[in-house]
């Protein structure tokens, strides 16, 4: 089935002060931001777009905004948090920004995940930085009670990040390096073939976020064990809210899509696991 | 008196800042972000006769100041514009310019009659940087006949606004203008996408899925500026300025030159407030300046010699 | 075997980073900062018939990612070229290109008539981006017919290299490459400079004096590699690109497009080493990708489609 | 008498480290670099021009240089510095960087004052920034033993720097602010009239540097009074070192040169006052 769009007659545009800025693992930085009205709406898997240069920066570059998954939410508190990793010029920007600095946020934007209100068995498979919108999504499951199980791919231990943050939610962690030099060597797909074999497909949910390559093997495996996935995907945006058609998905053969493209920033960041086509998605 | 005030042919506008074809959805997506009523006019993405579905992956990449396109003309066609677009639109305060694209003049004339039969719409802007088949994918506005051609058969179709939206990718583009202009143009829009392209050199693969596509952004407005100079001097229709507009300083400086309105295109997409903000801004400016109206500001370019 | 090495015609030249007309003075300026010795070849600033004393201030002006310049052609005519610039030149080891200037073919006649007297010279640059007198100040390589007869008339006249460079500011760059190709050209170099301009908007006077000026800098690249690419498929001489280059990735890009060299302008005003740092670069880049030389490189793009 | 070139065979391309970067006035900075080889060698009037970016920096803009006058030089320590104030984002750069920042310079650059050894009277003559290249003048008169007055110029007491740095050197100095706040109300070259008649013009030298229409009426008062003046001019330059071209300054009619402009950068910035014309050259 295609996912549906879900209205995004919630957003806005903010300037956030940053609350904090610290790298909590090897090169990979969490970002807390005070944004009240995105905390008190955002929905697991959906993500934000931020102007990188401080607000009253009159510096033309970079261009864009760009897109980061909501990560963490304090509804009580007022703010947002948003883990990113310095990979060219807009995240070298947010790492010059110290406490204070105020940037421009649109969102909350896209469409989150479908949270299934079944007790069935779920499983989180996250790869790299695709851990992102993972501890939101546990708080939500959460809350729900529904138990759950985290399965956390990294390239090594160093570059590790959310274990403590998700046992907090009681999630059981796994965890694949491809160094060994934690958990399981290999890839987190192989935990997540484990981890299906030990469960009811027909009772199990699979949530995933990371490389396009990685969400590739999820889909093939679930939709090969008949187990239900949904895959956040990244890829370029322009505006991130739907007015410059810059970022299509392709939907896969067969998929009622009235021959369009997905837009990711609209029916995405999220889609049905067997929705999609897997191509390359980075420029 | 409303010292923003414009008209284009008979027609009055609050203010001469409009969103750009193509940056600014159909409205209905930035409308929770932008206030759609301070808009002088809003521009619709590109119509067709048929629903396309664009280009594959990538379509952008940011370049040094600039931004590389390949959405090719996306977009529902005219039939579910008119059911599930045009409604909201209509509901808005805003002035409505519908872009028309098109493969051949035949696919102008098809969408615009379709669109004759609805209210609501002040005018056509007439996408002529569509490849045109008939011509191996000459952009229409390359050909100063081919402009004059489909001016000529829109024109006939209609008394609401036609505004030609010309290439900058011309020897001459006033001469292009001429033409429009000679056919019953009540406008000309400058300008579209400079063609551009960008190379990964690690995988050797062009940066967007058309090898070559459309660039825009604050990079292009010094070659915008000169082509609407050369433009506004040529013609005696209003010409509306477009290229690299972020603020209310770029825009001042396209009034400056001869432009009687403007467009904000790429900006909309990291601010789709920014026409709003030129808006006030171009209102202080008058005031500081003490000009009564942004009449006072067209083409005022000071050229005397000097040194 | 050095795998930088090209050829143009018959002619070597120990690496394919070329610094721009007009960018590097003649040579003399920039040698205390610069290693002559490492480049490509040095291609002079534009040379007329008699000196010009240029345009008056202000002749440059810095926009977004972006250089609007208006020097007026400001060059000590050839006559002095020879007397004054050329013995420095000749001393250096570098390979040496003068580029010649006119309002008339005449004029472009006289220089390098002038200039065939003397050795060290391995060819000339023809600036077809000049105003031409006869055609109403179109740039002569505005017009495919003129490039045509101006080409075939300066071919008649040496044995030496001959390299038209084109500009932008035309509808299809390729059609003039190709009537330059067909008159006996060795190669074609692009692009010159685009037309643009800005304005100040507290003195409402343009940025530079002659209202509209040349544009280059990094924030035209995307657009002189969608002309390189674009004339590289059209004719079979070299084509020597040139707009925007700052670094080895620059050059990189305009080689996978089909550039058989290379030019950098504005950024040796930043650094006057640009140059040799590219030439480090590149061949840093054939190691890294196991590349034999800069030939395997050369249009290497990979267009096949995707997704 | 035309202005002649000096040959700038000296100059060159430098990794230079800031050793400070104060505000010394109100709005203005002064900044120490480490740079032995254009310390060693700089004359006064000289200029270096700066890439304003930090040198391992890739932001794109300022895309040029931006020219200043070398302020101070120290050779044993192996420092110079320039005096500058924020008017664009050339300058914004500047203030950004923190001590030890490292910036690519290129100098010294251009013509600078010529110093006479005959012990004449000499008047400096300064209006705003353009005190920055006093002190070094003002050095290697106080090395030639010749005293020598300074008239500076400012539009109030708060922007006036240069007092106690040009007194260690034995110069006599007079002040003029447009509101009063210091010393004389009204112009400086209120002042270089009064220092003019109290001085047998033939023996008398005058050295000023400052905003065009200041120079424009230095020159004047020094050629109505048959005084040798030499100004140091400011103009929008592209690369420093002669090979933009961008840098012309007008010769006054009938100054035989060879029916060409003058370039700032080779040629100036420093021009005997009767030589050249002094229409705007600010961009
Ligand atoms: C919905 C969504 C959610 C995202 N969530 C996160 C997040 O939580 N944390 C995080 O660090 N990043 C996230 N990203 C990716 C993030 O937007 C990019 O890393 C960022 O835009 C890179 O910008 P840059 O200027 O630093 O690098 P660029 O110069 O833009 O790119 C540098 C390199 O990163 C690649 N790249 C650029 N943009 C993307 C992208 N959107 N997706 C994948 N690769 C890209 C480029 O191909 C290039 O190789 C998300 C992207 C999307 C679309
Ligand atoms: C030989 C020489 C020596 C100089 N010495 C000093 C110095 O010691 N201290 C100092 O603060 N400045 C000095 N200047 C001026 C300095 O170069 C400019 O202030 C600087 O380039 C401005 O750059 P920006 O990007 O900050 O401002 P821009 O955006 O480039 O300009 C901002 C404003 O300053 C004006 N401006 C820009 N460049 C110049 C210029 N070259 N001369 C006058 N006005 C200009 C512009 O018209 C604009 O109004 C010198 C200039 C020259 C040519
Ligand atoms: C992503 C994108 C999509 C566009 N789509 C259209 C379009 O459908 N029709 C059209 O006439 N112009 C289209 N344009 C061109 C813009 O309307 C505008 O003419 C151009 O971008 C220059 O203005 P700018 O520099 O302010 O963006 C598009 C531009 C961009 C960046
Ligand atoms: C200040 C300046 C002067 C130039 N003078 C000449 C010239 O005399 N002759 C010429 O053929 N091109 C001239 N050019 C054009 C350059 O050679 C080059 O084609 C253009 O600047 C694009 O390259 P770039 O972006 O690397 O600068 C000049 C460019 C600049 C910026
Ligand atoms: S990012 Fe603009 S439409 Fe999706
Ligand atoms: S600044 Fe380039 S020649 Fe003077």
């Amino acid at each position: 089935m295609a996912s549906k769009i879900v209205p995004t007659q919630t957003k806005g545009l903010y300037d956030c002060r940053v609350l904090s800025n610290d790298e909590v693992a090897r090169g990979i930085f969490l970002m807390r931001l005070h944004a009240p009205e995105i905390a008190a709406r955002v929905q697991p898997g959906q993500f934000v777009n931020i102007k990188t240069q401080p607000h009253d920066s009159d510096e033309i570059a970079p261009l864009l905004r760009r897109p980061f998954s909501v990560c963490q939410t304090d509804r009580n508190a007022g703010w947002i948090s948003i883990l990113w990793k310095n990979v060219g010029p807009g995240t070298r920007m947010l790492s010059r920004h110290p406490i204070d600095t105020v940037l421009n946020i649109i969102g909350p934007l896209g469409k989150g995940f479908e949270l299934t209100d079944e007790n069935a068995a779920v499983a989180l498979v996250a790869g790299g930085l695709g851990v992102a919108p993972m501890p939101i999504l546990a708080a939500a499951l959460h809350e729900r009670r529904s138990s759950f199980t985290v399965l956390l791919g990294a390239r090594t231990s160093a570059e590790l990040w959310g274990k403590e943050e998700l046992q907090r939610f009681g999630a059981q962690i796994r965890i694949a390096t491809d160094d060994g030099s934690a958990g399981h060597r290999g890839f987190v797909t192989e935990l997540l073939q484990n981890w299906i074999k030990e469960h009811d497909p027909i009772a199990s949910r699979v949530y995933s976020c990371g490389p396009m390559p990685m969400l590739e093997r999820v889909a093939s495996i679930c939709s090969a064990a008949k187990v239900r996935a949904e895959v956040a995907v990244e890829t370029v945006m322009g505006c991130g809210f739907g007015i410059c058609m810059g970022c299509p998905i392709q939907p896969r053969e067969g998929v009622e899509q009235f021959g369009r493209y997905y837009l990711a920033c609209l029916d995405g960041p999220v889609f049905c696991a067997d929705d999609i086509r897997y191509e390359s998605t980075s420029h | 008196m409303n010292p923003l005030r414009i008209k284009i042919a008979r027609l009055e506008f609050p203010n001469p800042v409009f969103v750009a074809s193509g940056t600014f959805g159909y409205g209905q997506e930035a409308a929770d972000l932008a206030n759609l009523s301070a808009l002088g006019a809003l521009i619709t993405k590109s119509i067709g006769a048929q629903p396309r579905r664009g280009n594959p992956h990538p379509r952008l990449f940011e370049t040094t100041a600039g931004l590389l396109n390949s959405i090719g003309l996306q977009n529902v066609g005219v039939q579910s514009f008119i059911q599930e677009k045009l409604p909201f639109l209509r509901a808005q305060r805003v002035p409505l310019i519908v872009n028309v694209a098109g493969r051949t003049i035949d696919e102008y004339e098809e969408v615009v009659t379709a669109l004759e039969a609805h209210e609501g719409i002040l005018g056509y802007e007439l996408n002529f940087s569509c490849p045109n088949v008939k011509e191996g994918g000459l952009e229409f506005s390359q050909k100063a006949e081919v402009t004059a051609v489909a001016t000529a058969r829109i024109r006939k179709l209609t008394k609401r606004l036609v505004i030609p939206k010309l290439t900058p990718n011309v020897t001459r583009v006033s001469e292009i203008a001429r033409a429009a202009e000679s056919e019953g143009a009540d406008a000309v829009s400058l300008i579209n996408t400079l063609t551009g392209m960008a190379v990964d050199i690690e995988t050797w693969r062009p940066r967007i899925n058309t090898i070559v596509g459309g660039y825009s952004g604050p990079a292009i407005k010094p070659v915008a500026l000169a082509k609407v100079y050369e433009t506004a001097k040529a013609v005696n229709i209003p010409v509306i300025g477009i290229g690299g507009i972020r603020n209310w300083q770029d825009a001042v400086e396209f009034f400056l030159v001869g432009a009687s309105a403007v467009q904000v295109g790429t900006a909309n997409f990291v601010d789709p407030r920014t026409a709003e903000k030129i808006v006030n801004g171009l209102q202080e400016y008058l005031e500081r300046k003490g000009l009564a109206s942004i009449d006072e500001l067209r083409g005022g370019l000071r050229v005397e010699k000097r040194g």
